[in-house]
């Protein structure tokens, strides 16, 4: 019996037979700049990539097979741990799923909605950040990796006021939120609205208009519009090759069409452009919180009133036998989702990730088959990896920005 | 895990794809294998340039037993603006497979489809004909058995469970940690005499001697081999140790 | 002891300090540090995978062109200190003399330049 | 080694200034893995800065790394590589299994995750947490320098 799997000798890596004279180097699991488990076996001559193979799997969790054998309000607990730069986008996605297969999309009450858009809108914020932190680091900026952290420090903290943790709050469920937001959240939310402005204008000063910076990433994995949508981009790739395609704008979900808001695109298409896209996506990303922020000060309800598949408040079931009841009821075996089949999109910080949700009627998912934005961005790799320099490489998986909990899922 | 009720019987559908429910997020087409490609073919040309996910899903009791799902989805190839791509038609092919039905692979059509059909493969067990690269993606590549099938277990096979080591091992007492000054210092010396007569007893046994362990950190993986590190039971409250 | 008096004793027992603490740097790790081999350990650390090809093959001759380059233009750059140290002592006869020197070479750097040695592709 | 007591004294006193020495820069080794790894850059970062405890200096390689913070879910696919980077490391070397996936495989009770990385390798600290706080990962850091000042793996006399 093998309590682990066999050696790494069987890995994938006589994959890139190599031909004479070139050296075939494994850019392994474990690399100070692949931001996470990636391995890129790269066949190279001198210092120039001619094979790239990137090999995924190594964070591979099971995380589908553990949906399917847990109740559709636990099955978020797995799921938000697939992108965990930004878990509340995938939480968001597969609630509003859901909802669609119960038919109660509709009545989702406005307030349970203002606070879904503001939750995903900073946790696109923060994705950013550490997109650009380490992104930053691999190209030897350190300082803008404290300033971009400490700004995110911020928006964990209104996470944590919110659901209780710092990256994985649990704080939606089915029809609306767990709670409402706390007393304290709105002053913090604006004194990070306020300290927002100057410290996006110190890092575009630290890292914007950087000669290094610019020299390393013009020109650098460029990849055309109609190879974009060839290759299944979506997000910040395919806007930084022109085409603005944003699901928040083309489908709009959960009261997005409310808000005015422009979706940046670039037309060169190389790892500066997706720079630039990234950082004006935070800037429009905080011109939603700022409209979100107007509409909160009116109390509403938070949670849909239908105890079919919202427990009762706590307070009411001390007191009547009913509330107990259904209470114990959407504990225990939770509540049953009529069956068919939906696709529903969201646009994360990656670009446009879906779930494919199927049900049976049983009060578990049959399936829940994710569309993971980040493993289309990384296959791009095979193609603008080839011809470049190696230490390229280094900028091209920083600027497609995979987060591995959601390649490998 | 949640409790086992059964469902009522009856009240579980066998082919969730056949019940409608009136949701209009994509228009569905249902195809089999040898008219896939035709059809996606045609797909492209009417405008759906992008193939967005592949995706698998395993009905069991259902006749054929599996369902390959594309999305596709119409967006421009060349610059253009919010108002250009408006709200792109989406598509879904649902294309029944059965256990051993080979399918014809989509990368000539999308190089996207490369990744996302190794995944169906891996994850299912549906071959792709003429793939540049069917192996597996996520799973080792000598991993038996494809998890998401229905039948195959959660946990997955038996063999390759790894059991688990006691509380007592895991605590972070018996790792070390110091509780606090004098006390720390008598329940170290507690472990090191429970080590060391574990260490002495395991010399007799022919392993080599292992002076000075760090209480709690069994002895150092370099020569164990994983293997037996797993099933050596190092277990405070065994009879000697008492 | 030479006319200025001091000497080079202090000089010699200087670099012979330096040159023992660095030796003793080298050697107490190892004869100090604990020994325990395992056959993993002595293998080539490869991103932690087994190394996926010997290194034996032949390197890319653009290496050497770029390593010849750095060593002149590096060595050209340190026979600067002795004349930035002496610069008011040498006066115009230094200045000349390095200005000869940099014209030199830049002829051969922009002849490089030209023939594209800087360029990897 | 058989010295008089003099020679005891002098050994015992170098042996505590070598364990104060390795306790006050224990370097680890950059293997982010999945959430963890988010929170451990965190606590590289100014608002947690590891720094204060010395060990902020997170090498690449194996062979310059003290300490191993096994920051994430382990697969099946990356149990060896993760056995393979451990036995590459220098001795004295520790191991911090951090967050609850690391130490028992957490809410993935299911194929494609090992059980607890301490089923591969020997552990020292295990951090509770899903992920753990920076703060929590720094309390681990303090227990492992505890663990060296205080006896076991380090110093010059343990030959182990």
């Amino acid at each position: 019996m093998s309590t682990i799997a066999p050696s790494t000798a069987g890995y994938a890596v006589d994959v890139v037979e190599s031909t004479d004279g070139r050296m075939v180097l494994s850019m392994g699991p474990q690399h100070p700049s692949t931001h996470g488990v990636l391995q890129v076996i790269t066949e190279i001559e001198g210092e120039i990539v001619t094979k790239a193979s990137p090999e995924i799997g190594y964070l591979h969790t099971g995380i589908e097979k553990s949906a399917e054998n847990l109740f559709w309000s636990q099955a978020s607990t797995v799921i938000e741990r697939m992108d965990y730069l930004s878990p509340l986008t995938n939480a968001l996605c597969y609630y509003l799923a859901v909802e669609k297969l119960l038919g109660i999309d509709g009545q989702i009450p406005e307030r349970a909605q203002q606070i879904r858009v503001l939750l995903s809108e900073l946790s696109r914020i923060a994705s950013h950040c550490v997109w650009l932190g380490t992104g930053g680091i691999d190209l030897g900026a350190l300082t803008g990796f404290f300033y971009a952290f400490d700004l995110r420090e911020r928006i964990l903290d209104l996470f944590e006021a919110s659901g209780g943790a710092r990256m994985h709050p649990n704080y939606l469920r089915v029809g609306g939120l767990a709670q409402d937001l706390p007393k304290g959240f709105l002053d913090k939310l604006d004194g990070v609205i306020a300290m927002y402005e100057p410290r996006m204008r110190d890092l575009r000063g630290l890292l914007q208009k950087n000669p290094i910076l610019q020299d390393r990433m013009i020109d650098v994995g460029i990849l055309e519009a109609e190879d974009a949508v060839a290759w299944g981009m979506t997000g910040p790739i395919l806007r930084a090759a022109g085409i603005a395609y944003d699901v928040r704008k083309a489908f709009p979900y959960s009261g997005y069409d409310r808000y005015e808001f422009d979706v940046p695109t670039r037309t060169e298409g190389d790892a500066y452009a997706r720079f630039l896209v990234r950082l004006d996506e935070m800037d429009e990303a905080m011109r939603i919180i700022r409209q979100v922020r107007k509409e909160l000060d009116t109390p509403g309800n938070w949670q849909m009133t239908d105890t079919k598949f919202a427990p009762p408040p706590k307070e009411t079931i001390a007191l009547s036998m009913e509330a107990l009841i259904h209470h114990f009821k959407l504990v225990s075996e939770s509540f049953r989702v009529p069956a068919g089949d939906v696709y529903q999109a969201v646009e994360g910080p990656r670009g446009e990730l879906g779930y494919y949700v199927v049900s049976n009627g049983d009060n578990r998912p049959w399936r829940v088959r994710t569309r993971p934005p980040s493993m289309y961005n990384l296959q791009v790799l095979k193609k603008i990896a080839l011809g470049e320099l190696i230490a390229d490489m280094v900028v091209m998986i920083g600027s497609l920005d995979p987060v591995f909990g959601e390649v490998d899922r | 895990m949640p409790s086992s009720q059964t469902p009522p019987p009856g009240s579980t559908a066998v082919d969730p794809t056949a019940v409608r429910p009136t949701i209009a997020d994509a228009r569905i087409l249902r195809v089999t294998p040898d008219a896939l490609i035709a059809t996606l073919r045609e797909l492209k040309a009417q405008g759906f340039s992008q193939l967005t996910d592949i995706g698998g899903v395993d009905y069991l009791e259902r006749e054929p037993r599996f369902d390959v799902v594309y999305h596709l989805l119409a967006l421009p190839t060349r610059e253009s603006s919010i108002g250009d791509v408006g709200a792109p038609a989406r598509v879904r092919v649902l294309c029944g497979v059965d256990v051993d039905q080979e399918v014809p692979t989509a990368v000539a059509l999308w190089p996207a489809a490369d990744w996302a059909e190794r995944e169906v493969f891996d994850l299912f067990g549906i071959r792709f004909q003429d793939h540049p690269d069917m192996r597996r993606i996520q799973m080792p590549d000598d991993w038996e058995g494809y998890p998401l099938r229905k039948d195959y277990p959660l946990r997955g096979p038996a063999s390759e469970r790894t059991p688990r080591p006691s509380f007592a091992l895991k605590s972070n007492v018996a790792a070390g940690t110091p509780a606090s000054g004098r006390a720390a210092a008598a329940l170290q010396k507690q472990l090191l005499e429970a080590r060391s007569r574990e260490v002495k007893t395991a010399a007799e046994a022919g392993r080599t001697a292992q002076t000075g362990v760090h209480p709690g950190a069994s002895v150092t993986a370099g020569d164990a081999s994983a293997k037996e590190l797993a099933e050596r039971p190092v277990n405070l409250n065994t009879k000697d140790n008492a | 002891m030479s006319p200025s008096g001091i000497g080079y004793g202090p000089v010699a027992i200087y670099l012979a300090l330096a040159f023992l603490a660095a030796l003793a740097f080298c050697l107490l790790p190892g004869l100090l540090g604990r020994r325990k081999p395992n056959p993993v350990k002595s293998e080539a650390y490869e991103c932690g995978v087994e190394p996926t090809s010997d290194v034996s093959g032949r390197f890319p001759v653009r290496f050497y062109v770029i390593a010849m380059l750095f060593v002149v233009f590096d060595v050209e750059a340190a026979s600067f200190y002795p004349w930035a140290v002496q610069m008011h002592a040498l006066r115009v006869f230094g200045l000349a003399e390095m200005v000869s020197f940099v014209i030199v070479l830049a002829i051969g750097y922009a002849y490089v330049w030209k023939r594209g040695g800087f360029q990897w592709r | 080694m058989a010295l008089g007591s003099g020679g005891d004294f002098l050994l015992t006193t170098v042996d505590s200034v070598a364990r104060w020495a390795q306790s006050s820069s224990v370097w680890p080794l950059t293997m982010g893995l999945a959430c963890c790894a988010i929170e451990m850059m965190t606590a590289t970062a100014p608002e947690y800065d590891i720094a204060r405890l010395g060990s902020e200096v997170f090498r690449a390689s194996p062979r310059q790394a003290d300490l191993m913070i096994v920051s994430g879910r382990v697969s099946k696919k990356m149990g060896p590589i993760v056995k393979r980077l451990y036995d590459q490391m220098a001795d004295p070397k520790w191991v911090i299994s951090m967050g609850a996936c690391a130490s028992s495989g957490g809410v993935f009770d299911n194929y494609a995750i090992i059980q607890g990385v301490d089923t591969v390798i020997p552990v020292d600290v295990y951090v509770p947490g899903c992920p753990p706080t920076p703060d929590g990962l720094l309390y681990a850091v303090n227990l492992i320098q505890q663990q060296i000042k205080q006896g076991g793996r380090g110093g010059i006399l343990a030959r182990a």
